[in-house]
């Protein structure tokens, strides 16, 4: 399967009745985008108001709390749209030609529960710790109507249907905008694949997905994630929005929409992809509460990788806990089929960075790539302008009693941080 | 004004002699000797040997006691800023001596010190207790391994925050630190992959905590000869937990003396364990820490001696590293004590 | 903690309820209890029965202790 | 790790009322309602359980919320005990491991933050067992 990227660069947002994109400009009407938005039944039924805001690098902006980042994107050419079986129809993505519009993501913010958690700084030291930093970010504050109180599952959906649709129009505006630069993305079929790369190892990219429940949840072609078996999917699906979040909970590790459209793993494979090894495909698998779901989905990730006759994969995970215990178990499994893993994971070594980073170990798991320790402490200096709302950052992760302080920052954990310690390998961030 | 420092070697780099003179006392000299001379270049000033002191390898090995009382002496006397040792590359006794007697100065004195040697050397048991350096595993590593350790002790005695391990070149000390890497993750994932499908070498960014076994020990050969030491992880304590060993997490552990004791009673004793039901621990303590039973066994001859005091922690609330260091801790005094053998119970 | 003792050269014998767990924390000589909230003792006995046991269980751990053993050994009362 | 689970031998121990109250008499699963427990408790009795041999149905640390954010934790695990299981006998006693070493804090909630908190238990609790939570929520006593 074969996709092109058309990349437009994005320096600048602009709110304007036009809406265009010019010299790297995007110029945007936010009552168009809103309109946009409540064209969808649910949306109107629990969402009160939208208000829009535009972050750039730089600036002293806090935006907190952050529900999902995503980049907007339309499908140009080929067989369906982006976020199939949510926003498009449920046709296969993953070929063709498609315009991403680089360098700028649109932010969902706004309390869905009250310990509601994501803070994305635009300048200061946070800033080095979220990658959202350093885009021009379209931020939509949604706010619930009187008594969503009690439809928190309505609320949530709503959300993150809003933020995708309003990515899903300002990826529209770059439909006929010619692209900055192209990238080509291809893997091949099993046969193909070994004739092609006789001497290559064939390699897989085990990508977990966090299915645990409200706020905990990620979806597939619009599926909810945790009622499904370990599956396959094409790397250039993920590029056009197979793979959604709505996932809230643990800002520094969950993958947000915007990891799951630009999945670094999926990007270093292609890399390599033809000179150190074949890529072969992408083995997507859940992360459950039920003991049970858990030994079945890690069981059929390590026989598919068998089946696919693997050398080598690649597992990442999402979330702090529970996951762990899907992670060792897919490892451990893999590696007993004769296929050797590499994993990325995050820690939660304590604040001292003395206990132990995971909630489960296994010596086979003998390769591991680590996004940092999230319970280090960070102090987020006072912001001149706040998007979103400062009443949860006492609440939310990572902070503790006295995290506000009177001057104005915060005394947090990195775990506050949007995407700090990112388990796909998003960042730089490590520790020893 | 420059930081003070002492610097301790062995007899070998001082220039006295190799094996033959390993037996040499330790000798306090002024300013610098042999390897300090590449530090004071190194700190330009800001910082300087003001004594060295030298001990032969030998005799630190077989008068451990002597020669830690007289350094302690010596460097107490000087109110140096800082303590560094070797660097010992791979010489066994040596990098055992360097951190030992590190760990002595910042132990007894709150010292801040340093050494460095080769990370197969046995002194490297003790990475967890005394910040080292990597080094080579000859002298030949001396000019990489002196500015190293010269940068890292100035960067503390100027008090400034150290980075993580492979930044600064120690050992991993058990304590994570964050660092910005050159490439992403996901990039080092691939990179790391790739080697392991090569059979090339690779690091893991994290060791899964150790599996090591340790093998037994030789039996006990003569019981009624033997002195037992009682320790539990039930968190037995003397009534009211005077020491306020937490009932989960907790943070240290408890020592406590038995002589005389012939059985625990409730009135005497507790546990303050969080992790189960404490009615029955409560209403006889020797169920816990069969203390009763042990003491009949001594009166009959059947053990030598019930070791004067206990040890105890609280079981599954302690944070795995702390266990550890604490066992590790507490066995070495039972190891002083004569102790020959040890019952632990746990709950 | 166990595996500290014994690192340290003092032969060490764990006696605990949960053998496996027991097997986990890499201890050698391992004397299986009775309960976890009471490992050495049993309240449905009378006090004398009770110390009977206790008395038993502790002869097996000094058994175990001059007992050479290669591997981690599980001693059965 | 083998034991597929029959809801008759779910006992759901837990400090949630939201579980209770939005799922009680509605399955054929027992629920053990610990009000007073803490978090940390309610693992505990989990593992006690466990070393006792019962099974292990749900994972104690389920949802991304850290053990000292939310002071609730609901956990499944038999009725009956089906035999020592060594693999879940340390997934219970990593999880306690995995509370301690977060920092306790001694923030005060308020009630709609509580109430979130149970939500998230409670749909975690749910997803695990195939309960239709949002009945559940619609029919709350």
């Amino acid at each position: 399967m074969k996709l092109e990227l058309g990349y437009i660069q994005i320096n600048d947002i602009q709110f304007s009745k036009e809406c265009k994109v010019e010299n790297s400009t995007l110029f945007v009407d936010p009552d168009a985008v809103k309109a946009f938005m409540y064209e969808d039944d649910d949306v109107k039924a629990w969402v009160k108001d939208f208000s829009f805001d535009v972050a750039k690098p730089g600036e002293s902006v806090r935006i907190t709390p952050v529900k999902d980042v995503i980049e907007p994107r339309v499908k140009v050419e080929g067989p369906g749209g982006v976020f199939p079986g949510v926003i498009s129809k449920v046709d296969t993505v993953g070929s063709g030609k498609t315009h991403v519009l680089r360098g700028m993501a649109v932010v969902t913010a706004g309390k869905i529960v009250g310990f509601q958690e994501g803070i994305i700084d635009m300048s200061g030291p946070g800033a080095d710790y979220t990658p959202f930093s350093k885009l021009n970010n379209f931020v939509v504050v949604a706010e619930p109507v009187e008594g969503y109180q009690d439809h928190k599952h309505e609320y949530e959906h709503a959300v993150r249907i809003a933020g995708l649709r309003a990515a899903t129009f300002i990826g529209e505006i770059g439909r006929n905008v010619t692209p900055d630069e192209t990238q080509e993305f291809e893997t091949l079929g099993i046969k193909e694949g070994i004739e092609k790369y006789p001497d290559l190892p064939r390699v897989a990219y085990v990508h977990m997905l966090q299915t645990q429940g409200l706020l905990h949840d990620t979806y597939v072609y619009g599926v909810d994630a945790k009622r499904t078996l370990t599956t396959i999917i094409n790397p250039t699906e993920t590029m056009d929005g197979a793979i959604i979040s709505g996932n809230c909970v643990s800002a520094c590790d969950k993958n947000t929409t915007y990891h799951h459209l630009n999945n670094p793993v999926v990007k270093a494979l292609f890399a390599a992809h033809g000179k150190t090894l074949n890529y072969v495909c992408n083995i997507i698998t859940n992360e459950n509460v039920y003991l049970a779901d858990k030994q079945r989905s890690s069981d059929w990730s390590a026989k598919l990788c068998r089946l696919l006759d693997l050398d080598g994969a690649i597992v990442s995970q999402e979330g702090f806990g529970n996951p762990d215990t899907d992670l060792i178990m897919n490892t451990k499994k893999i590696e007993l089929q004769g296929v050797k893993t590499t994993i990325i994971t995050d820690e939660y070594a304590g604040q001292d960075g003395k206990s132990q980073s995971l909630a489960d170990a296994d010596p086979l798991a003998d390769a591991v790539v680590t996004g940092g320790n999230a319970n280090e402490v960070i102090i987020l200096p006072k912001m001149d302008k706040v998007i979103g709302t400062l009443d949860y950052v006492d609440v939310i992760a990572g902070g503790h009693a006295g995290s506000l302080r009177p001057d104005g920052t915060i005394e947090a954990e990195l775990q506050v941080i949007t995407g700090a310690t990112n388990e796909m390998g998003f960042n730089r961030l490590s520790a020893r | 004004m420059s930081y003070k420092v002492v610097h301790y070697i062995n007899q070998f780099f001082a220039n006295i002699g190799g094996e033959e003179m390993a037996h040499v006392a330790p000798e306090l000299r002024d300013g610098f000797v042999g390897p300090g001379m590449a530090f004071n270049q190194a700190w330009k000033g800001e910082a300087e040997i003001v004594k060295t002191i030298v001990c032969g390898d030998s005799y630190f090995a077989e008068h451990e006691a002597d020669a830690k009382a007289q350094v302690l002496e010596w460097v107490k006397a000087e109110k140096p800023d800082f303590f560094i040792a070797g660097p010992a590359f791979n010489a066994g006794r040596y990098g055992y001596a360097c951190a030992t007697i590190c760990a002595t100065v910042q132990e007894e004195l709150g010292i801040p010190v340093l050494t460095g040697m080769y990370e197969e050397n046995p002194g490297a048991d003790l990475k967890n207790k005394v910040l080292m350096v990597a080094t080579a595993n000859s002298a030949a590593g001396m000019r990489k391994a002196a500015p190293a350790m010269a940068k890292l002790a100035l960067k503390m005695m100027k008090g400034e925050k150290i980075g993580a391990s492979c930044e600064e070149g120690y050992m991993p000390n058990g304590i994570r630190k964050n660092f910005f890497e050159k490439k992403v993750g996901a990039e080092r994932a691939v990179d790391m992959l790739v080697a392991k499908l090569n059979g090339k070498p690779f690091t893991t960014e994290y060791p899964m905590p150790s599996f090591d076994r340790v093998a037994p020990n030789p039996a006990v050969k003569d019981l009624s000869k033997a002195t037992i030491a009682l320790c539990t992880s039930g968190g037995i304590v003397p009534k009211g937990n005077p020491d306020h060993i937490e009932s989960s997490s907790a943070s240290h552990y408890g020592e406590y003396c038995i002589a005389g004791v012939e059985k625990l009673t409730s009135e005497g004793y507790e546990t303050a364990h969080g992790g189960y039901d404490p009615v029955y621990a409560n209403a006889d303590p020797n169920r816990v820490l069969p203390v009763d039973v042990l003491r009949e066994m001594e009166k009959e001859g059947k053990i030598g001696k019930l070791h004067d005091y206990f040890y105890t922690t609280v079981g599954n609330g302690t944070a795995v590293a702390n266990a550890k260091a604490f066992a590790a801790e507490y066995a070495q005094k039972l190891l002083q004590a004569g102790v020959h053998a040890v019952i632990m119970t746990s709950t | 903690m166990v595996k500290e003792i014994e690192r340290a050269g003092i032969p060490v014998v764990h006696m605990c309820t949960v053998t496996p767990i027991s097997m986990t924390v890499g201890a050698n000589r391992i004397v299986p209890t009775i309960a976890i909230p009471h490992p050495l003792g049993n309240p449905a006995l009378s006090p004398e029965e009770e110390k009977a046991i206790r008395r038993k269980l502790v002869e097996r751990a000094l058994e175990a202790l001059t007992t050479e053993v290669e591997d981690q050994t599980i001693f059965e009362v | 790790m083998s034991t597929i689970g029959n809801p008759r031998d779910f006992r759901i121990l837990t400090n949630n009322p939201l579980v209770p109250a939005c799922m009680e008499g509605r399955g054929l699963y027992t629920i053990e309602f610990h009000p007073e427990k803490s978090y940390r408790e309610i693992l505990v009795m989990a593992r006690d359980k466990v070393y006792a041999g019962h099974t292990l149905y749900t994972h104690p640390l389920s949802g991304s919320v850290k053990p000292n954010e939310t002071p609730y934790k609901s956990v499944i695990v038999s009725m009956e005990p089906h035999g020592f299981d060594q693999q879940y006998a340390e997934i219970i006693s990593n999880a306690i491991g995995v509370c301690d070493k977060f920092v306790p804090c001694a923030r005060q909630y308020t009630q709609r933050v509580l109430e979130d908190f149970q939500l998230i238990d409670y749909t975690l609790l749910c997803g695990a067992i195939g309960f239709d939570a949002v009945a559940g929520l619609s029919n709350k006593k």
